[in-house]
């Protein structure tokens, strides 16, 4: 295992060290416990956003963190998801009197987590709401598992309820759009090559040359499927294909669309997914009027990519189009 | 790695006082860290490669806590436990281990020492805290797993008369044989659940370190490795 | 080798289709011969900025097309410039009566092709201007070598330039702004794990698990240094100390640094990498003014990163600051 | 890979037309493509692990060009290919060869056979054009290192008399020759020359490409391969 590091341990230390230097401008970091919030927190009056879990998936969250997207990111060990005692006080800093809202991925680690957090800052005074995304297709039966993963969806839900806050929506207002995004959004991965976390030092699984996982999770976790490797287009409409059925898109249905790389594939070969994807949704009638193509929630150096799908309706789109102003996503400002 | 009851030797005559936990937990401490490759490689296979970095750097700051200054019964070393569990593990482990932790030191009141039945107490009491914050069902391949067979031997053990070495050296084992047979199971419940039937095959990690935290409490007792 | 592709030959033109689906409302896609131009090109008035060099780098050179950067890009094949026969249907795309500026990197093939299509471009009554970014500072003996290749400087070449076009500065002015920059920036980078071009199927060099490359190229070509694997701190003075020295940098001046990664290396190590170059940095008394973290030129896939470091002065800064809005670099807009 | 001369058999009586420098792109085309992967892998070892794919993609081009009908003198065969080479290759081989051949067939005017002398100064033009694009010396380890010896040779040949087939065969054997001697050279221009020291010990791509090139060339003038 090679890679650009010191000790193993203080990657996430230093990482979003240096994360805090080069965005200056956008972002304080809080070290001990260690949590990011935008530079004007908390912002009197709009609901604070707050999500975390697991480092090795950057840019997200931190550099989602900023105007019209998240008010503070707390980032856990690689791959683990953050402690109570990060969150409390991130929630406490990003509350401008109007409630904070927790958005969190679907694992058991950040369920549990993020539940104390809230549960302690709602004890001091705090009001909190939390969604779960949990747009993975490829978890099938949700009844017999921790339910579906949240993967890329949690992209759009904190740029759709960012543009909520930071248009003035209350905590339930805010709370009901994100909930509407995490209805409506669903996503599906695929690895070509694993990962290496820093600690564990070895890959997270092991593929052999013509062999992809099918349905794999942001981190490094095997997928569901080992299959021969096909060609991108072929990919494609695996990753596709039960997005669809499971959003029942039909024809006029109008999307956002955002192929994510994992973290160790090229953009040319995320635009040759992207390019396939239009086709297939443009065969079923399906528009796609917004896009994202390139790394927003990555495992480290995972060759592969993910496929994530919302049904958007006018407001999503509208909130969408509103400027943002973070590391990773900025426009309009 | 199962533990043998002592009865009659040396070792059963041990109090289980304050000292014997923080012996307990110094010698989790030094068991998670020479078991930290092991747990990650069971956690690699159907996890995500952190459950032995977790435990590590969690019970490595337990030390140091330890080292600040000794708390004054058993149930105060517990309840610190819980909270630098709480506040260093993350994952599902920590929310898990810490609440386990918090509900043991809570079991035992102001006791200064522990009895055989307060040792099943407290055992059943981590296990009930576990259930409640991660709803698993025994056979779900979770640490589950382990806990509720070493809540039901320390039970047995507790009613038939057992010293409180013994009651933890029946808890240890019963946890280890609960690890060991999670490895044909389908997990449903945490990360391995995504793998479906692909997680059969590999003992549950989470199970595995609940062996280990149990055999190190018998151990601090004065049990013995069998 | 495994990628997400279909015909190897086909990965250039697929995935340039795919990124003008995506960025339909800022692009144009010519195919045959295949260039990018901006959407509203030519601009009148405006100095036309074309570059273009070997694809596998994205985002380089398509991915800043648009306001306040380039009016074209010209994308070869994977690590091989385009062909004059692309690049003067670039070039006289985007004149918009003001005459058009080449940003050509120093490679033989580069030059000689954009040489040409200059020539040619001329010839048919556009007046056509070239600089030649060369700041790798990886190339030593300039007089024994091809001379210095042009890399990361490129980018921000490419930002300030197309800024004074933006803002209405003529041919001379122009070329004289991007002269200075390339006057003033220098690169250099390391690779932990190589890339495998697609047509070739294989990695382009061997390293063995404990060596790393220093000096490489964003071809895929060996470096010039191997040596044994060190920290991110370690490899990051390597990286630094050539360009510090070349550029005779001293306390107070003011720079503009970009830390990019290969391809596919985490954002997390590049900004580990980051942290480091600031804290040097800081200690020779010299200011980082603006900063960019991230992926713009790669090298497919390959494990690593590289440094550039521009002098900067006011007029430079102020350029910098202007609105700018690509696929890959956007602000202010 | 060395091509003797064929004085005195059939073959030295192929003259030297159109059909003849149709043949020999034909040929290139599928010796190009042969070592397409041996191409690529030396510019793998000191450059971009292109050059056999660039040259691929170009006399591919090359022949669907052909398909599309014969132009009617060698001159303008050459000048087709030259045009095909520049738009099709890219890369420095795209223009230095682009140029070669440009020159190749300015060099031949509108003869509608070649003759030895007439051969040796198409080889010299072709080099020249390389030389001043490119402005390399002899001992760059680049094409010009094939070229230059190729140019010697052949003008020694049809100053000694030889066929124009015995030209092209000479030039061709000087031709491989040279490529072969790139090898212990220290790269100073082209990609390879940021290795330093490190391009010693391989062939240039470009030195081998233009042997196959004018190996292709002799043996469609009925030159027989060594
Ligand atoms: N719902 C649950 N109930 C009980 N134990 C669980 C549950 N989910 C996960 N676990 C335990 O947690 C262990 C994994 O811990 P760890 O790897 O530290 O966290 P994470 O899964 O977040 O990476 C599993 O091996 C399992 O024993
Ligand atoms: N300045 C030059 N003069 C002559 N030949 C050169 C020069 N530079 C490069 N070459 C030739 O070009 C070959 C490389 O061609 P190719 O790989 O297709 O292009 P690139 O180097 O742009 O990837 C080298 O092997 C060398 O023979
Ligand atoms: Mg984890
Ligand atoms: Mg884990
Ligand atoms: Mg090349
Ligand atoms: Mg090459």
């Amino acid at each position: 295992m090679k890679k650009l590091i010191n000790d193993p341990r203080a990657v996430v230390d230093e990482s979003v060290e240096g994360f805090g230097i080069a965005h200056a401008d956008l972002v304080t970091v809080h070290p001990q416990p260690l949590f990011i919030t935008r530079k004007d927190a908390p912002v009197q009056g709009k609901v604070g956003l707050v999500s975390g879990g697991g480092s090795g998936h950057e840019p997200l969250h931190a550099g989602f963190v900023g105007r019209g997207m998240l008010d503070a990111a707390v980032p856990g060990a690689v791959f683990t998801s953050p402690t109570p005692d990060q969150i409390i006080p991130a929630t406490a800093a990003v509350d401008g009197g109007a409630g904070v809202l927790h958005i969190v991925k679907n694992y058991t680690g950040d369920v549990l987590n993020f539940e104390t957090a809230a549960e302690m800052a709602e004890a001091d005074g705090v009001s909190v709401r939390s969604v779960l995304v949990n747009d993975d297709v490829a978890v099938e039966d949700s009844l017999y598992t921790a339910g579906r993963r949240g993967v890329g969806g949690t992209v759009l839900v904190e740029r759709i309820a960012g543009a909520a806050a930071e248009r003035g929506d209350g905590l339930d207002g805010v709370t009901a759009v994100a909930q509407r995004v995490v209805d409506n959004v669903r996503s599906m991965g695929v690895a070509l090559a694993a990962c290496t976390v820093p600690h564990a030092g070895v890959p997270s699984f092991d593929l052999a040359e013509d062999e992809i996982e099918i349905g794999v999770g942001i981190h490094g976790e095997p997928g569901r499927h080992r299959i021969a490797m096909e060609d991108a287009d072929g990919i494609t409409q695996r990753l596709l294909d039960p997005i669809v059925a499971d959003l029942s898109l039909t024809s006029g249905d109008r999307t956002i669309v955002m192929v994510n790389g994992m973290g160790g594939t090229p953009a040319s070969e995320l635009y040759i997914v992207f390019r396939k994807v239009a086709q297939l949704l443009e065969g079923l009638g399906v528009g796609i009027e917004r896009s994202l193509v390139g790394n927003y929630i990555t495992a480290l150096e995972m060759q592969g990519a993910s496929l994530t799908v919302l049904r958007a309706d006018d407001e999503m789109l509208e909130l969408w189009d509103t400027p943002v102003h973070t590391a990773a996503l900025r426009w309009g400002a | 790695m199962s533990v043998e009851g002592t009865a009659g030797d040396a070792g059963a005559a041990t109090t289980l006082d304050t000292a014997w936990a923080v012996r307990w937990m110094r010698d989790t401490a030094q068991v998670v860290s020479e078991n930290r490759a092991l747990l990650i490689d069971l956690d690699r296979a159907i996890g995500d490669a952190d459950h032995g970095e977790n435990l590590d750097r969690g019970f490595g700051a337990v030390l140091s806590k330890l080292d600040d200054g000794t708390p004054e019964t058993p149930a105060a070393v517990l309840k610190l436990v819980a909270m630098t569990l709480m506040s260093t593990v993350g994952g599902a482990a920590g929310p898990l281990y810490g609440t386990a932790f918090l509900r043991a030191a809570t079991s035992l009141g102001d006791a200064t020492a522990v009895e055989p039945s307060g040792v099943a107490g407290m055992i059943a009491a981590a296990r009930d805290g576990i259930v409640a914050r991660g709803k698993a069902e025994v056979g779900d391949k979770t640490m589950v797993d382990a806990w509720t067979p070493a809540a039901e031997a320390a039970q047995t053990a507790a009613l038939a008369g057992a010293t409180a070495p013994e009651v933890l050296a029946a808890a240890a084992n019963a946890a280890h044989a609960g690890a060991v047979a999670t490895e044909p199971l389908i997990a449903r419940k945490g990360r391995a659940s995504y793998l479906g039937e692909r997680s059969a095959g590999h003992q549950d990690p989470g199970a595995v370190s609940t062996a280990l935290i149990l055999q190190a409490a018998a151990e601090a007792a004065g049990g013995e490795v069998a």
